[in-house]
This record gives C-alpha cells, structure tokens and sequence, in this order.
C-alpha cells in the first residue's frame, strides 16, 4: 500500500475529532499510512478476526506517558508493547490489537506521525497487528498531546493456566531483568529533574519469549508484568490475592548502576519504580532453570534472575533479605512516586 | 557507586555485627537516640535491627523536618496557594503530609492550586523567571542542611532582582531540639535518664560540623558519634557508642569522617547568617514552642520573605486527634503505642506526618517492619 | 534526614555551576557553597547543591576500621584525635 | 458479591493512578463494586475468554463527552451502547467489553461511582461484562473529567458477511429511527445554547435487534450506526467505499420535531448530528419489509424507516430529493459541527 | 414548527413550481440576484433550481457578512486574541475563515488563543461578567439584522458598568452594497445591464423595513421583492420578480409579510442610531472600498470599542492568491469559474471565505450541488 | 444571512428578557428590542434577541396566495397597496 507522503506541517484541530472528511483524510493519511494491515483494511469500526477455536484472551491498557517520546521508546511503542505484554501474561498468544487516540487541539501532526510510525513499526517487529481504532480531538487544555488507548486480544493455548490460584509455597519467583529502567528513563526526562545522561526504557515485547516459556513449562504458575508501582505492587497484589507469603533476597534482583544512583539521587525505590519490558515468573523451583534457560536466549530475558520463592506465610506478605543480611517488608509503594529530599 | 556500595556491604556487616555482639554487654540496655529520620530510614530499610542484639535499642527522634512541622504552618502555605494565588513550589516531602481536617498540599492542588514540586530551589528560581507575571513561593523546610540551598536561591534572586520569588521560612535547627529533649521536664522527666547516647546527624554536621553537638557531652553528660547515613555507618557509630558506655566516656566522636568536620563548611554558614536570623521561638509538632530552634529571613531581605509579603490568615490549626506523633517524635513513644496505627493511619490514609514522611517513624514502621508491629501490638 | 549523596564533579561552569556524575548519572549542579572546587573531587550534593567535599583518604580509613572492628580501641581514639574532634568532657 | 459502601466524600487524586494501594482500593470500591463478574474476577491484567469457535471481532472507541452527563445517559451508559453497537454493526454477538478510564486530577468521586454504576447497568441490560479494565489519572488541566476508552470482542455467526463490499444498486437503505437526538442533547446542555426543554439522547444498545435482524435475513449487506458525523457521514463513506450511489428522500427520514426546531435554532442540519442508538441497514430490496417489521418489534426500533436506496452513480455521492422536491448532494460535514448565525 | 413547515411544503411548491413555468416566457432570460447569503443556502439546500425553468437564474450577491469581511480585519481579530490576550467572543460562523496565511481563528485557538464560541451577545456578556480580570472582546460582524444584539450589548455593559467587555465592529449595511454593485463602474460594467431584479434580504427588512430598498427602483429601474428565507418564500418571490419584468413593472413588492413592514423596527433602528455611526468608507472583500457601507462605535461609547481599546498592529494582510472571491460576491463569476473549486479549495481547506461561510456561494455549490457544477467545470 | 426563526413568547421576564418556545424547544431571549411583546406572540428570533413580532393573519394570507399562485395576477397588486408597499418608480 503505497500512498503519497502527506502533508505533515500543519497541527491537530477540533476539526480532525469531528466525524467528517477531514478526520478521514487524519485517519488514512498518518494512521492507515503506518498501521496498514489486512485486518484494519476491512474499514470496520467493528473488525473480525479468525480466533480458530480455543480460549481467548482480551486487555486494555490507557496509556498517558509524559513526556511522549522518551529514550528508548515513546507513547506509541510502549502502547503496543505494554498490551501484548499483558496479553502474554495471561500466557495467550495476542491476535490483535485495537489503538483509540485522544489527541489534544494543536499537537502537532508531525509528532503524531511519528508516534504513528513508531506503534506501526512495533507491531510489524511483534507480527501482531492494530485490527481497528477510533480518534478523538479535545479542546487544548483537556487533554496532554495524545493518550493512547490499546486494547488486545489473544489466544490461550491448551494446558496453560495462568494466575494466582495456581500459587504455592516453595515456587520460585524469576524475574526477567533488570528493574527501573523505564520509570528512570520517564523520571529523567521531566522537567527539574533531568539527568546529563541516557537510561533507556526497557520497553519491549514480551510475547515471543513466553511462548518459549510457555512451550518449554506449560505448567507455569503465574506470570506478570510489574509496570506501574513496580516490582513491590506486582509481588504485593500477588500475595494478597494467593493468601501466602514471599521471600527476596535484595542482592539477588537486578539494578543497572546507573538506575541505582538516579533512585538514590532521588530518595526512590527500585523496587516501586515501573518497567516495561520485564517479567515476573512464579514456577515449581524444579522447573526454574528451565526457565531461567529460555529467558536467558532471548535478549529481553538475558539478565534474567532467580530472586526469592513462595512462602507459606505471612500470609499476603512480601519480605525480603536486605543488603546487608537484615529483613524488612517490602511494601506497596503509597501514593504517587515522588522525588524527595528526606 | 562510590561511597555507598562500599557502606551497605554484607561481610563488613557481619564483622561489624559480631563485633557488637562482643562488646554489648548482655546484663544491661543500650537506648540510643537517633536524632535523624535519615537514620531511621537506613535502621528499617536495612534491617539493622536483625543485626544488632535486642538489649540495643533505637529510640527515634525528632529529625524529620516534615514530621516536626506543625499544621499551621501547612494550612499557611496552603493559603499562600489556594488565596493569594501564588505559584508553591514545595520537595516532594511536603505534598501529601495531612494539615487541618487532613488536607494536604496535594489535595489542594487537586482542587486547582497550583503547586509545583521541585528538586531544588534551582528549579523554583526557574519557575519565578519563567512566570514574571505570578508569584513564586518556595516552602522552605528542612535543618541546618537544606537551609544553605534556600539562602543561597534569596541570595540569587536579590542578585538578579527577580521580584516575584519570595520563601515561606521554616527552617529549624538541630541542637535546641535536641536540648529541648534532655531540658525541659515537663517533656518527659524520665526520658532524659533513660538514653544512653546519641546518633548524631552526619548531613547536618557537613554544613555546622560536630563542635555545636559538644554541648551534648558536656553539659548532658551523654555520649555522641556523628554517625553517616549508610547502614554500615549506623552500625559502626552503634559499636562507637557502646564502647563509650562501656568505657564510661562521654566524647563526642566522629563515625563520618569522609564528609564531616569540626568546623563544617564556614562559606554555608556565613551565607546562611547573612540572609536568616534567630526566631525567638518555634512550634514544632510534639516539642511545643521551642527557644531559638528556627530561622527567619532577616529584615534587609524582607522583598523575599513570604510571611511578610502576603498576610497570613489567624487559624484555627488543629494536628489530627489522636495521633501520638508528638510522643513519638520526643522518643517517648513508639509507634506501636498509637492505637491507629496500621487501622485508621496508614500511608495511604496519614493521620500525621510520622506517618507520611518517609523519613517519619510510623512510615518506617508501617513499610519496613510492620509484622512486627501489628504483632506486638496483637500481643499487649 | 537530608538526603545526600557523593558525586563526582566533573566540570565547572559558569556561575558557581558544576556538572558531576552520581553514580554515572550527569547532573547539573550548584557550587556556590563550596569554595575551589576543581574537576576530580567528590562533593557531597544535597537538593542540587554541593555541601562539603567528601574525603577519599577518611573513606578508606572508615572502611579499613570496620574490617577489623573487632580490634578497634586503640584506633578509635586515634581517629577522633586526627581530626580533632573528641572534644568530650567526661 | 456484597461489599461494605466505600467513602466517596472525597476527589481523585494523583496517587489514585501511582499504581499502589491507593489505585487498587480505588478500583475494588468503584469499580469491581459495579461492574463485578466473574471475568473481572479472574483479576487479570489480561481476561480468558471462551469464545467456542467461530470468527471474532474486535472493536474500541475513546468517549470525551462533555457534559459527562446528559438527559438519556451519560459518558458511561454511551461507553457501553457505543461500543456493544459497533459489535453489532459487525453482525456480531457482542462477548466481552474492555474499560480504560483517564481520569483528571479533582474529579468527585461520587460522579465516577454514579459513571460506573451507570456502566454497570448498561452492562446488565445489555447482558454483556466488562471483561477487563485500566485506570490512569492526568494531572488537573490535562483531562477533562473522564475519559473512558471501552474495547469490545464479539462472535460473528455463521453466514453472516456485513461490510460495504456488499453494497450493490438497488438495495433499500433503512433507518431505525429518528435521528440527531443525541448531538442535540449533548448540544442543549453545552454553556451558552442551553434549552429548557429536555431532549434525550437516544444512546441505546442494538445487539438484541441486530441478533433478530441477522437471524431474519442473514444476507444483510450492511450495518452502521450514524454516529459521530451523523447519518450523511455514514453514508458517504459507505457509497465511497463501495464505489457507488444512494438516494434518499427527505421525507421518509424521521425527526423529532423538538430536534429539528433545534436544528432550525442553532443553523445545523439533523444529517450531520451524531447517534448514539440508531442503525443504517442496507440490505435487498425484498428484505426490506421483513427487516422493518423485525426492528419496529424492538423498543429501538419502533420508528423504523425506508429512507433510500443503493445507486449506481454518481459513484460516493449520496443524494436527496428535497422536502420540496428538488435535488441535492447529501455531503459530509465539514470539520467541527458549530452553531451559526448565518 | 409554525411558520416554518407550511412554508417547506411540497405540493404547494409544485403549485408555485407550475405557475413559474407559465409565467416564465421561455423567449427570455430571468437573471435575479439574490442579494442575501440565507436566499442562496435555502436555493440549494432545496433544490429550488429543478423547480424553475432554466431560463430562471440566481445570481448570488455579496450578502454573506463572513464573506465579505476582507482578511485584515479577521488577521485584527487574531491579533487581539493572541497578542493583547483578550477572550475573543465569535459567533460560530467566523471561526474557520482563513485570514492572512489561510490562518483562522480555530488555528489560533489550536495554538492556545483564548476564542469562544457565542451564540449570542447576552453570552458575551456573560462571559465579561464571570472573567473581570480578563478583557473580552466581541467580534461583531453582521448586516443590519444581526446590529441591534451588539448595540443592546453595548448599552447593557455600559447600564451596568461592565468595564471589560468591548465589541470589534465590523456590522456591514446592505444598500449601499447593493447600490456599489449596480453603480460603480469599474466593478463590472456589464453586470448591471444584466440582472433582472433582486430578491430582497427579508432579515435586514424586519429591522430596517422595506423602505430603504425604494432605491432600487426608483433609481436604477429594478424590481425588488424583499422575500422569505424559506424555500416557498424564494419561489413565489421569483414568481413576483418574474411577473414584474413581464409586466415591465419596476416595484418594491413584500413576499414576506408576515414580518417586514415599510417601516421596521424602529425601537431597533433608534439603538442603533444612539450607538453606532457611519464610517466614511469600509473595505468589502469583492467590493473593494465601499462608501458609507459600515459603522463604527461612536464616540461616547469608545470605551466599548475594541478598535480604540487595543492598539491594532499594520499588517501585510493579504487574500489568498487566485481565489475568485472576490468576482463570485459581485455576482460576476460563479465558483465553477474559479480553478480552485473542489480541487485545492474545499470546505475542509477553504482558501476562500464563500468556501468556509455556509452561506457563501462555493460552499453552496460543493455541498448541494457539487456534481452538476464538477460536471461543468470538466465540460468547459 | 442572518438566521433567524419564529419564537413563540411564554412568559416575560425582569430585564427585558422571556421564556419562548422554538417549536417546542424553551429559551430565554432578550425582547429589548421591541416594545410591548405579550405571552402569546410571535416574534422572529435572531441570535437571542427578538427582532420583530410575526403576524399570523399575514403567514395565513402569504400560503393562501401560494395556494392560487395560478390565478393570483389581481391579488399582488392588492397585497402591495394593503401593506403600504410597492412605492416603485417605473
Ligand atoms: S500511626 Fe499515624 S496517627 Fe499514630 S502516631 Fe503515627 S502518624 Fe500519628
Ligand atoms: S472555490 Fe475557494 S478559492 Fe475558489 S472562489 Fe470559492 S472560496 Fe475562493
Ligand atoms: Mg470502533
Ligand atoms: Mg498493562
Ligand atoms: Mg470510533
Ligand atoms: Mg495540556
Ligand atoms: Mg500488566
Ligand atoms: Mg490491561
Ligand atoms: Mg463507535
Ligand atoms: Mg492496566
Ligand atoms: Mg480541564
Ligand atoms: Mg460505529
């Protein structure tokens, strides 16, 4: 499909939210242009999709990043990839996707091209298509450039059986990589609080190593990506929800050092900073380094690290072995992340 | 990274925990005061309790520069927002500690004041050059630390003649909180006779050096170690502070010799004694009024003082009923004598600042330890 | 409390200004409440500006006595003489 | 599932979106208290759906209304309809709906639980869950209000094939119902062109109809619903797509006397203001009575109409015979809807 | 609706239709101009060309006030907004016509302009009286009908002593136009010869009555008819124009009795006597510079006067190149004759003001009727 | 130009201002412009000012000439008298 490159100088309108041509002419010539697949070619709001049989899986996720492009990734890369990993997570192999975009009266088309290219190129890399998508303008002052909206839907293979219930006591708890790379990566580009130096956000598609993983121990107990709140709300609502207790061991969860100092820098935990391209894997111990295996061979899993195991109690806590050989909980973050100075 | 992964190392731990082991006399108790959050922080995040034999003791202090605040001062810089309109610049600390009725800064941002977080006073200096047309406050909190920065951003802004910045002033000092303490009875009369010694703030002394905690040992008779902020820190100045108890010396030491001196930094000082002066007496939350424990901006930089630059409501400032913050904040209670602690109070729901700062004993508690907690509490 | 942390200053600039790494993360910083500060020395950043410089000798001499904490007496009062503090009463 | 009333004095803050406890509360109080299932009960990020075999389709929509409420439903109940009818519009029988909500710093409370339970209804009515959902949280200034992003996946039977290759001249375009009642009523509630009078919107789920629709005449060549752009939107892009013509007669299609005075007042033309319960079904012209009859059965249905019919040319233009009788091009709306004086 | 629907009826409209056709000599050429914009839309929106024979023609006249407003003073309007920061109140009409640039005031608004939309000056108001610290400004465009809402306005903020509202007057009068356009030379000297009659503005009569029309035929021999806006009103005025030129009659007839009277409003008139004057002269996109054709705010009200409150800038306004406006509102060309109709020019980028106004005569075409007039334009 | 549309007045209003009905719709308008409006009239609405009462008998007059538009020669040049008009020169 091979349009005429259009005319990129301009900026978003109320016009372009108002249901006539000009929105067509928006949607064909940034959104089409970059998202172009056989299924969004039907032209339907409502798109359909050949499940075959079996289980499906659907997700959402609204996505409100700020700044939009970030090192490493920007809104649209990470709206894809945030959804295929929670379509992953579920142990489904994601279908398709649906983008629904609130752009804000005066962004600048230009930017929202790119964020366009951006989604577009991530769903070509994952072989997971955009099926359908809709767009709303709103005035200026009631929206922060674009949100982006992605839902997925996927498909449960046979045997998997993914969630808390199938927690133990004495599983294991892998985790895939190294923590805070993402809400560094956003963290660092905030105005007041900018470093000189470059953390990349880890946002990445997990679905193709879980399929591996999946494949190689269709009996995983629970997979999860720890995105908003971080490693500790992950393991905490886990826990909650199975009635049982977990074990860390501090020295054991992977930090980049220069995450370290920037949490440091900023009185933050690693543990409740977010990520978006690692996961959590709760498994029978004796199929850990299965696991551990398959992970290591993808580049998203490379780093990836045995950090504790399922305990009996107490029941819905998170504990762990600091640094220096002590205990503490490891909580849920209270609140919104906030830099401070005590 | 230099200078602190060296400090949090395991096998030293362990060395340093033997040693403690060793030298701490099992027939007695060691209550040792650390002034600072900082320290409280490092204790529960580090566990240094698990490392330490239960005869040693921690006793939490007032140094929280977010918990000692009292809510009127809060509900001021709320008004200072929400009334005059201004642009508040505030760290992070300040947004969610609970004022009157339990309204915090970010609740008031929520409902359209305009408060702006910001890392340094560098970044409020930037607002008010980016904002000619509005007035810029910076709420101006902490000890002897964060005040050079808040003197140093007046000292800018007379320079430059930016006109519409101007600090909300509640910076306090360490030392008469710390007399207060071990002074005036009707604080607590056995609380002075019950403390062994002091963990003394290593930050504040970079700035004012070790010489002003002299007093401590002078006058009080009570050791002190000028202790960093790494846990292996705390452990050393723990094992520092044993060995002067069992010893029977009463010195003021110095753990943190990497930063602190004793005379600190003279540049700081000089600065922050040109733009501030001594207010004849502060409120801080659980101390009650305290003698000479805060600053001021002086009257030649009066253009950047916010206290005289908008009027400031008369209030009806209530702390939270019930709340014990000021017992804890004075050492005399811990927080699992408050009965809302972990029900009605807890970091998502703060009843007082103990419990929103991260620096607060009750936040530690609640975070780092809180099985603990709600099972000694279960039990009395 | 007052979170600080040792940086690395890397650069002067204008106006009391400094670039330093913490941990390898380049930040822009104050100096004005440090005099001579030069490219190579560690300073001790507290809310965007720098409070003391931190010693690389003490450092070491810090982490040598923790090693051998269990031999430690006779060195404690030699610290507290070299830096001349111990002032205590007693 | 009987949980105790939450406290709802309160607004939304920023640490209602950190990811934490406050989040988690957040939604167990609000929105697991409305829209329980047992699919939102799974607790996944990523819901398993059993979907039996068959195709699926999948659809999303963003809805930034404003009035959050209005007479007829509110951005909750139009969350819901719009979406279950974009399924249906698919011929689909609607399995499952997604919920992302971007809620702006401030907002009561008390409005989000009466949303949520506005969606929940609708959701009962509709016999249809919220499988899955997202919650974010922009800071004041950056919203406006909520936004709520629904996704929806549904089951198209067998022998039905609904999209505007279809289209052949000749087929009888028909209309459920009155139209423009929903842009009227956002309309009459906007600052500045308030009206006394109460027009309700029409915002209504149409899957049930459709299921009787498709169930009658499974060769149904197309179904829309006029929504934003209204029905001259929908219609344009149905004669391009298909490349060909249409012809309506302005006297056959219904409006509301009250909508078309307000239309008079406010210089705009019922064609081009939006639906939100109302279907364009274009089908055989011997279909066309059976069809009538199945929709006047349905409450939605009621004023169901003959409104046109498939031409061969002018190809994508759509024409009318006047209420006087004359001719005109029926054309899309050009950029925003706006009240005129002219 | 009353008034309305009898007035849209079909079968009366065959009656009219049939007795067009009689009347209609088909020896001969009707060419009619419609002076108002509102008779232009009600034509095509109801195909009233397939009711009249070919012979029959509407020729559109400049009486569309979006239209004809010339690009300075929509850039003027811009300027206020962005520049001076004024809220810019505008009736929906105005809000996508390009200016300088092909800049409107909904790309301003976009790139952070404060402009709203009113539907009425009691809005206007309305919002002066809730923004007092903010200058409001009303973009006041309209012929005769739509001059009394910004005179009634004006008085109230003066009554009530609403100190920050104020009105940019660009109120435009009909005859005068009319007169430019039959008398004027330069203009076209072939287009006076050429037009059979007009139908008159029946909304500009309601104010001013039909009496100022009297001209017309009285001066330059042509037969008027003020007429309705509803599409029966349009033919049976037709039908009155076309029995007059057979009976060689020259009159100002009143199709629309029902509402104009010789006199008018005259409780109208006199407000806008009291507050607005003549200018010497206004430009007229199309017209050129117009003499006595629009009006200011006198004097006594300069405190209302946008113009006199706010220091407007010179500028390079400039109409957009090759757009046949300008012809198109004397009625001289038709959009087919414009090379940009449908191609680089359509509602969505208007390059001109009869593309954006929905009572512009490009719109017209492209929304009704645009396949018979693309037909045309590939035909020539 | 100049949209406007046939108001029903309802009820009248302190300030110059009334209750009308647009074919069923209820707004407020303003009525200063125009003198001694009663519950009851019409009156042609534009931009929410009242620009002149409509009279019934004349709309009932206009559709009747519509009706007989056929036959109607006699009855224009009456209709122009009747109403003070058609001062043309000729
Ligand atoms: S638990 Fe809460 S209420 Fe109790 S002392 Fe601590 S902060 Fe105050
Ligand atoms: S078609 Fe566009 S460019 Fe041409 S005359 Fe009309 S408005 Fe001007
Ligand atoms: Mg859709
Ligand atoms: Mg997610
Ligand atoms: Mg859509
Ligand atoms: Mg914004
Ligand atoms: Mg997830
Ligand atoms: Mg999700
Ligand atoms: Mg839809
Ligand atoms: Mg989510
Ligand atoms: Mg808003
Ligand atoms: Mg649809």
């Amino acid at each position: 499909m091979t349009l005429p490159a259009p005319d990129l100088s301009g900026s978003i309108d109320m016009s372009h939210g108002g249901g006539g041509r000009a929105m067509a002419r928006l949607i064909r010539d940034i959104f089409l242009r970059h998202l172009a697949n056989p299924l969004l070619d039907q032209g339907h709001d409502a798109t359909r999709i050949d499940a075959g049989s079996g289980r499906i899986a659907v997700t959402t996720d609204a996505h409100v990043i700020s700044p939009l492009f970030f090192p490493g990734g920007d809104i649209g890369s990470l709206a894809v990839h945030g959804t295929l990993n929670d379509l992953a997570m579920a142990g489904a192999r994601p279908l398709a996707l649906t983008a629904a975009f609130i752009i804000e009266e005066g962004f600048p088309l230009a930017d929202l091209d790119r964020i366009a290219a951006s989604m577009g190129r991530a769903c070509r890399e994952a072989g997971v298509p955009v099926a359908t998508g809709d767009t709303k303008v709103v005035e200026r002052g009631k929206g922060d450039g674009v949100f982006i909206t992605t839902s997925g839907v996927g498909v449960v293979p046979e045997g998997v059986d993914i969630g808390p219930r199938r927690l133990r006591a004495g599983q294991a708890i892998l985790l895939s990589g190294p923590i805070g790379d993402h809400g560094i990566a956003i963290l660092s580009k905030r105005q007041g609080l900018e470093f000189g130096t470059e953390i990349r956000s880890d946002s990445a598609a997990l679905h193709r190593m879980v399929a591996d993983m999946v494949a190689a121990v269709p009996g995983i107990a629970v997979l999860r990506d720890p995105t908003r709140g971080g490693l500790s709300a992950t393991l905490n609502e886990l826990a909650g929800a199975a009635g049982l207790g977990m074990q860390l061991d501090e020295r054991a969860i992977p930090v980049r050092p220069e995450v370290a100092s920037a949490c440091e820098l900023l009185g933050l935990d690693p543990l409740n900073v977010a990520n978006e391209g690692k996961l959590v894997c709760i498994c029978e111990g004796e199929d850990a380094e299965t696991l551990l295996a398959v992970m290591r061979a993808h580049v998203e899993g490379r780093d990836a690290a045995r950090i504790g195991h399922v305990t009996v109690g107490p029941a819905g806590f998170v504990c762990m072995t600091t640094a220096i050989g002590g205990q503490r909980v490891v909580d849920w973050l209270s609140g919104e992340q906030l830099p401070r100075i005590c | 990274m230099k200078y602190v992964d060296e400090f949090r190392d395991r096998d030293l731990a362990r060395t340093l925990a033997a040693a403690i082991a060793v030298a701490a006399d099992p027939a007695r108790d060691y209550n040792f005061m650390e002034f600072c959050g900082g320290h409280t922080h490092a204790i529960f995040r580090y566990g240094v309790h698990d490392l330490v034999p239960a005869n040693v003791r921690f006793v939490h202090g007032p140094g929280c520069p977010v918990c000692i605040l009292p809510a009127r001062r809060l509900d001021d810089a709320i008004e200072l927002a929400e009334r005059h309109g201004v642009i508040l610049c505030s760290y992070g600390d300040m947004l969610r500690v609970p004022g009157t009725g339990r309204r915090s800064l970010l609740k008031a941002k929520a409902d359209g004041a305009d408060i702006r977080m910001v890392y340094s006073t560098l970044d409020a200096l930037d607002i008010a050059r980016a904002n000619p047309g509005r007035e810029v406050v910076f709420l101006g909190i902490g000890f002897e630390t964060t005040t050079p920065p808040s003197a140093a951003a007046i000292a800018q802004a007379q320079a430059e003649g930016i006109a519409n910045f101007s600090v909300f002033c509640n910076h306090v000092l360490t030392p008469p909180a710390i007399r207060h303490i071990l002074e005036v009875p009707e604080i607590d009369p056995a609380q002075a006779a019950r403390l062994d010694g002091f963990l003394g703030p290593s930050h504040v002394s970079a700035v004012i050096g070790s010489r002003p905690y002299e007093f401590l040992a002078a006058r009080y008779a009570k050791p002190v170690v000028i202790a960093g902020f790494e846990p292996l820190d705390v452990m050393q100045s723990v094992l520092m502070l044993i060995r002067q108890v069992n010893e029977g010396r009463v010195e003021v030491e110095n753990q943190y010799t990497r930063v602190v001196t004793r005379d600190g930094n003279r540049k700081a000082q000089d600065l922050v004694a040109r733009i501030f002066e001594l207010r004849p007496s502060f409120e801080w939350r659980g101390l009650g009024s305290v003698p000479d424990s805060a600053l001021a901006i002086r009257a030649d930089y009066a253009a950047f003082d916010a206290e005289k630059r908008f009027a400031l409501s008369e209030k009806q400032s209530r702390e939270t009923k019930s709340c014990e913050c000021p017992a804890i904040l004075r050492g005399v209670k811990k927080p699992k004598d408050c009965k809302l602690f972990g029900k009605a109070c807890t970091p998502e729901t703060p009843m007082g600042a103990c419990m929103v700062s991260s620096e607060g004993a009750c936040a530690a508690y609640w975070t780092y330890r809180r099985l603990e907690t709600l099972a000694e509490m279960a039990a009395e | 409390m007052c979170l600080a942390i040792p940086a690395l200053v890397t650069e002067l600039h204008d106006g009391a200004m400094a670039s330093v790494s913490v941990g390898g993360i380049a930040k822009q910083i104050s100096v004005a409440l440090l005099d001579a500060v030069a490219v190579g020395d560690y300073v001790l950043l507290h809310v965007g500006y720098a409070l003391h410089r931190v010693s690389e000798e003490e450092a070491r001499r810090t982490l040598a006595m923790m090693a051998e904490a269990g031999l430690l007496q006779a060195e404690v009062a030699e610290m507290a003489q070299t830096t001349g503090l111990a002032g205590g009463a007693s």
